[in-house]
């Protein structure tokens, strides 16, 4: 799908594109995630809604969002209650919403799962998301290579992770670590922050004392990043290259800029909840993805983490969220 | 020569002549209450909201299920609380309790042994943490606050460890078949619900035990004169909190057929939300279960409410304070016009 | 005679299901000590409440200097010249004493505290109530009862009000203490100031009453008398019925007297009692006299084990029991009626039934359940027995007359059945009626063959009801004697004796 | 006669006897306590063990002046907190109203205004927020929890609906050039949280509404009858810790150059531990602001102890727990032990 979006919602949308442009049946569509409490899934969550206000065929249901899963949980039973025709569930945690997705798709419903993804295929139609895994991996490839280029044979590199309980940011450091271990390097510093600008100004501000030199330093959420920065401004620091994480557009700014010690971010990109809507609504109407020679939509959809960096940022804009 | 009354129900009196609410009668028995009645107002007024915006699906069988089993694991960590406010305590671990007996009885060592060693091994994990809580407490006379506190952060903090911040799926089916289960076409959550509250308001109520909560936290010098072993009283107070906090585990892993250390977030702060609307005093020594049923069940309607309308998260935050605001003070009105009436 | 000072007409105050107030009448004039006479929960509180803005009436008018005065808040009143000793310590535990005398006109210079004035002021208020030795900057929570007491007292005095009402001031005072109350209570009235003064004790208001009103269920029955009235003549007028003697004579006792049931053996804890021994047979009863802080509480609470002695040992029926263990205490047949009914008493927020049976839970069960109907009745004849007034067992303790707490403390340990009976004041603030039964039912018990041990600041009272008395002195024993060698002089001889000052509030500063 | 003493400190006596009068020593004013020694003791051996830990860069000015800049927010709000628990209430939204400042003086209007008309905004919402939660609590008579548990929602909500979820960044130079300055070599956060430490320490201890907080907590209604407006006073404490809220998020907005409405997350606990550890009772009426501020320094160096020695977070979180509770075990030990030495 192309990404033709109107800029004045702010958000990354899905167009729609050939036979699938027309109004088809009515599709209710039933939305859960987690607490919008970070700018990424915030932007998740307006993306949704403003993907659904594109369509004047769907009518979107969209739950409180809730970091509990037990509450997430009775917030799909209630939307399959509700009869709606798709589901699209982001879950809090993937394995504790496996049954509740089984649930759904026993009762008729199909279910969208975005991002991160189900104990078994039984409870989902189509599954969208990122691959944590691999934005470790080309975060810290980049910053392999950052480091050859410079000829610093044995970088500090430091880490500023989010959420530690969460398996995502688990996936990120592993992938991280992978990679930069195959070019013979190792995270050195690392602190673990809430995805919030303040958790993220708190920890790296500790961070940076107790590491008087690094070389580069990867962050894996730009939301914490804003905090991340203006710790390394109040500590005057600028010796290395800082590599964000998701691409929030003030990061894009920043890295088009140049002027900061931001020099890349890794996608992590919300547009997926735009895609996961536009899909359901095709799943909704029984429609095939336009482009593609599948009848059906497919059951397994893996959005790219792209490093963006100085050289391509123009082209990453559009698929930007405000943090 | 008066330990002052500051607080009398979520409504109090600051600096008001020592309130006289209603019949100053006792009324931890069945005899019902004029706060309960407007306590028990509220929620049928929620109830009326929800069936006016939703009439079609809010009052069927199916919501009303869910809700109840969504209140279930909440409900249930909010009877130990309620033990541990009313003997004059606090408990700020139990959603990390419920999130270690999530984690210990799924992990593949205790999957291994079958349904049973599971359900176990969650009721004395919980009932373990609870009683190191009621021995810091009571013998190392550590304020509840801290001492909790500190449970808060250790317990979530094995949880992690354990798990390695893992989900762990259960992978026992007959675990899942019994909890997932009904039994009279009511779902066992919802049995094990009503058969908690239905325990603690008989041990609140009329058992010796349930008498000495009420002394120890109204006057734990004079409980201590008339022969009562306040140390050890406290410590099995927490002691049923933690096996609450086990119970609650059970639950939540039934329903998510997983244990992980992020179960439980933010249980502390509803359990106290729904006691304290519920009518029991923070400063102990007054309380009842039904107000703290009520109190559950208030919130849990008005989240349903809110799920079902479709409402934007910020706007639904604001609307919850206002809503807890309105409710308190409706309560205070029904009480206070019903007293009018009565004299 | 002048115009009256204060005159209340037609007062009528109701709480949820009590009429507290039912039409009361009180005049008091310049310069008169007024006393209040009525059993506990006649609403005698309740009117200096009224009085002192602290409740709204229901009815009534209330005339100040002749004309109509509106009282409708503590500061109304206090503006007006009334200032008030309420019957429960009204003051803050955690600040100080000049903090405490200050509180609500504290002298300030732009909000700030202007902590020196203050200071100055309490230690003169101090100086003039005969104990210099309350410093200003003492924690009031660290004094003793009499010590908060008197800071109360200062509180009135600092007003300079024109009216002074006192509820029940010498209720935890000694004798020293109430002869020191009483020189000031004189010099306030030579000032012109009028004093409205509530006690049970009837010899008080000999002493310094001009007049005398008195009430019953909330209405005055008779105003105005001359304070010499005879007792019999108002005891009549409180209760309605004659109480012949106060102290009944004592029936033979059934028991053993021999027999050793109680035996203390050097108690010791420092700082506040030393070597204290004693044995207490079955079926006597037991007295132990001495000045307020000479460590008689602190005795008793060691014996039940709710402090832990330094040293010594106390025997049950030649038993010993673990020290410091109220567990072990209990089990060994001791119960304690403490002195401080609020703090170490009651659970004012519970019924009195369950208040009552609080000690005796396991008697009320079976398997752990409690048996509801039976309390209720057993609590119900105890309240009829004490006179408790409104005899309703559902009630919350709280809202009981300051008496009526008092009978519910005793009642717990009457219903529970001892063979060691601790009493720590048990009369404190209980009416001239009720104290007759009270009596009656400790001879009962020692009949029954309870050892009974009574810790009372009134010495007519232990030498009425015990057979032997021991005399405390700074927390050593003075005297061990039978109750019949002694007379009320010769204890208070042997109690004063080599403690010209008695140290009430402070024993770790500077004594005078 | 009064109220009893049930809780000295952190530390408290379940059913101990009336502590004997050596024992019950405690001093509000300037004079050192036992207590505060040992809290000191407890910090200085946190310190110790960074030393320890990392000689080469704990105890360097750097790390000094980041710490302090790190406790600078939360230090602030603990003296609001402090104030309302000495006053014998809980303030459960502070954060919340951290958020709503930072976000409201973020607004892009708002910083066409320029610098002083943010800093003004940010203070007076924040009075603002306190003083509706004093009138809610005072003249609605809604206790403290339930009151400040309802801002704690809406405030957060309001504060996302304000920003629509997005970081807000400080486009005005001038305020984040002044506000992460430094005066005399000191940066500005560090000079205002001193100030704002001293002037609640001259409130507190020095002025008769400072005095009249201790009364109000202590005995409400021995306050009411010395003539005390319990509920103007009460009104105007949790204005004050409104107020604090709206300087801690100046100081928040100049730390992360932004505003969101993710400021302030878990600030309520964090203030009430630093205010319950450094001896303020739950209960009301004792408190010191030294203790406070020992409180929250401990928990800020033991964060930056955790970070530089590179621990993972449920590491952390046990270790957290464990060193809670030893810190206010050895509390009470020194306490203890420094009393016989006494007598
Ligand atoms: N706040 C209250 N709520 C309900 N009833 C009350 C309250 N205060 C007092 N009463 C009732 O009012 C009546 C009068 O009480 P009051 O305290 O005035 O008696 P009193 O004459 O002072 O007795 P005592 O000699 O025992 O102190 C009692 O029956 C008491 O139970
Ligand atoms: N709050 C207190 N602060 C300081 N010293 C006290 C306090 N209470 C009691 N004491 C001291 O302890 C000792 C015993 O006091 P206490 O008042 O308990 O004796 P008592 O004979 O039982 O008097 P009362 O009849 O008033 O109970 C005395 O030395 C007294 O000064
Ligand atoms: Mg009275
Ligand atoms: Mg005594």
């Amino acid at each position: 799908t192309s990404n033709e979006t109107p800029q004045s919602t702010g958000a990354a949308l899905a167009g729609a594109s050939g036979a699938n442009t027309q109004p088809g049946k009515q599709v209710t569509i039933g939305f859960s995630a987690p607490a919008a409490d970070h700018g990424w899934m915030a932007a998740m969550t307006k993306n949704a809604r403003a993907q659904a206000e594109q369509f004047s065929d769907v009518t979107l249901k969209a739950t409180e969002g809730t970091n509990d899963v037990n509450q997430q949980i009775a917030q799909v039973e209630t939307l399959i209650n509700d009869k709606v025709d798709v589901l699209v569930v982001l879950p809090f945690d993937g394995k504790a919403l496996t049954e509740v997705g089984r649930q759904a798709m026993d009762a008729g419903i199909p279910v969208i799962n975005v991002d991160r993804i189900f104990d078994t295929p039984l409870a989902y139609r189509t599954w969208i998301g990122g691959d944590n895994y691999r934005m470790g991996v080309n975060a810290g490839n980049y910053i392999a290579e950052q480091m050859k280029a410079k000829n610093i044979a044995n970088p500090v590199i430091a880490e500023v992770a989010g959420i530690d309980a969460l398996p995502l940011t688990q996936e990120r450091s592993q992938g991280f670590k992978d990679a930069l271990a195959r070019s013979g390097f190792s995270v050195g510093p690392r602190v673990s922050a809430q995805f919030t600008s303040e958790s993220g100004e708190q920890q790296t501000s500790n961070l940076l004392q107790g590491a008087s030199r690094i070389d580069a330093l990867w962050n894996h959420d730009d939301d914490q990043g804003i905090g991340v920065l203006a710790a390394i401004e109040n500590a005057n620091r600028s010796e290395f290259i800082m590599v964000g994480g998701a691409g929030s557009k003030n990061m894009m700014d920043r890295i088009k800029a140049d002027s900061s010690v931001v020099k890349a971010t890794v996608l992590y990109s919300p547009s997926m909840a735009s895609s996961a809507i536009a899909l359901a609504r095709l799943l909704g109407q029984a429609k095939g993805i336009g482009d593609l020679a599948e009848h059906e939509i497919p059951a397994l959809i893996t959005t790219y983490s792209a490093v963006v960096t100085k050289d391509n940022v123009d082209q990453y804009m559009d698929v930007g969220f405000d943090s | 020569m008066v330990a002052p009354q500051r607080e009398l129900t979520a409504q109090q009196g600051v600096g008001k002549a020592p309130p006289s609410p209603g019949e100053r009668k006792w009324s931890g028995g069945l005899s019902f209450d004029v706060r309960l009645a407007g306590l028990l107002g509220v929620l049928l007024v929620l109830c009326a909201v929800g069936y006016a915006t939703r009439p079609d699906s809010f009052l069927t069988e199916a919501n009303i299920s869910t809700m109840l089993r969504l209140a279930a694991a909440i409900g249930v960590v909010s009877v130990g609380m309620t033990f541990v406010i009313i003997s004059g305590g606090i408990d700020l671990s139990v959603g990390s309790i419920v999130a270690l007996s999530s984690v210990w009885m799924t992990t593949v060592a205790t999957q291994s042994y079958g349904p049973a060693v599971m359900v176990l091994c969650a009721l004395l994990v919980g009932l373990g943490c609870g009683l190191v809580n009621g021995l810091l407490i009571s013998y190392g006379k550590i304020v509840p606050f801290i001492a909790t506190l500190a449970m808060y952060a250790s317990a979530r903090g094995l949880a992690e460890r354990l798990s390695g911040r893992r989900t762990q799926v259960v992978t026992e089916t007959g675990f899942t078949t019994f909890f997932r289960g009904a039994f009279l076409g009511v779902p066992v959550l919802i049995w094990m619900l009503a058969l908690v509250f239905a325990i603690g308001w008989v041990v609140l109520n009329r058992t010796t035990f349930g008498r000495r909560t009420f002394a120890v936290g109204g006057n734990a010098e004079a409980a201590r004169l008339a022969g009562i072993n306040v140390k050890r009283h406290t410590a099995l107070v927490y002691g049923i909190a933690g096996l609450c906090c086990g119970i609650a585990a059970l639950m939540v892993v039934a329903r998510t057929t997983s244990g992980a250390s992020t179960n439980g977030l933010f249980y502390e702060l509803d359990a106290i939300a729904a006691v304290v609307i519920g009518g029991t005093l923070l400063s102990g020594g007054r309380g009842t279960l039904i107000g703290t049923l009520i109190g559950v069940l208030i919130f849990t309607v008005l989240n349903s409410i809110f799920t079902q309308n479709n409402l934007d998260t910020d706007i639904q935050n604001i609307a919850k304070g206002v809503i807890i605001i309105a409710a308190v003070l409706l309560q205070g009105i029904t009480a206070r016009r019903r007293r009018v009436l009565k004299t | 005679m002048s115009e009256p000072l204060l005159t209340m007409s037609g007062i009528v105050k109701t709480f949820p299901g009590v009429r507290a107030l039912d039409g009361v009448d009180l005049e008091v004039r310049e310069g008169e000590v007024h006393c209040l006479l009525g059993q506990n929960g006649a609403g005698k509180s309740t009117l200096i409440k009224v009085l002192a803005g602290a409740h709204q009436p229901d009815a009534g008018t209330i005339t100040w200097r002749g004309a109509p005065a509106v009282l409708s808040s503590p500061v109304a009143a206090l503006r007006l010249g009334v200032a008030t000793m309420y019957q429960e310590l009204d003051l803050v535990p955690g600040i100080s004493v000049a903090e405490n005398i200050f509180l609500g006109h504290e002298r300030a210079r732009f909000g700030f505290s202007r902590r020196g004035a203050m200071r100055q002021r309490a230690v003169g208020l101090m100086r003039r109530l005969g104990h210099p030795e309350i410093r200003p900057d003492r924690e009031v929570g660290l004094l003793s009862a009499a010590g908060q007491q008197l800071v109360s007292m200062a509180r009135a005095l600092v007003h300079d009000a024109r009216l002074i009402v006192m509820d029940e001031p010498t209720a935890a005072l000694a004798s020293d203490e109430v002869d020191n109350l009483f020189r000031i209570v004189g010099e306030l009235t030579a000032a012109g100031v009028a004093v409205v003064y509530i006690s049970h004790r009837l010899e008080e208001i000999r002493r310094i009453g001009s007049r005398v009103t008195v009430l019953k269920d909330g209405r005055t029955v008779a105003s105005g008398l001359p304070a010499d009235t005879p007792t019999n003549e108002l005891v009549d007028l409180m209760s309605g019925r004659k109480v012949e003697a106060v102290f009944p004579v004592r029936q033979a006792s059934t028991a053993d007297e021999r027999r050793e049931v109680l035996v203390v053996r050097g108690l010791t804890r420092h700082g506040e009692f030393r070597d204290v021994s004693f044995t207490v047979h079955a079926g006597e009863i037991f007295g132990i006299a001495g000045l307020v802080g000479s460590g008689r509480s602190e005795v008793l609470e060691t014996v039940f084990g709710a402090r832990k002695p330094d040293a010594g040992s106390v025997t049950v029926d030649g038993r010993a029991l673990r020290p410091g263990s109220v567990a072990d205490a209990v089990r060994a047949g001791i119960g304690l009626a403490p002195e401080e009914r609020k703090s170490q008493g009651l659970l004012l927020e519970l019924p009195v039934a369950h208040n009552v049976t609080l000690a005796s839970l396991p008697a009320y069960s079976r398997a752990g359940f409690t048996d509801r109907a039976r309390e209720l009745r057993d609590s119900r004849a105890t309240l009829e027995r004490l006179d408790l007034r409104p005899a309703d067992p559902r009630r919350l303790v709280g809202t009981f007359s300051g008496g009526n707490q008092q009978k519910a403390v005793v009642a717990r340990w009457l219903v529970r059945g001892c063979r060691v009976l601790l009493l720590d004041e048990p009369t404190r603030g209980v009416d001239v009626g009720a104290r007759a039964e009270l009596y009656r039912l400790i001879h009962e018990l020692a009949a029954e063959g309870v050892a009974v041990v009574l810790v009372s600041s009134e010495v007519p009272e232990v030498l009425g009801l015990a057979d032997r008395v021991l005399v405390l002195r700074e927390g050593e024993v003075a005297a061990q004697r039978p109750a019949a060698e002694l007379t009320e002089a010769a204890v208070l001889d042997i109690v004063m004796e080599g403690s010209a000052v008695s140290e009430i509030a402070d024993v770790t500063e500077e004594a005078v």
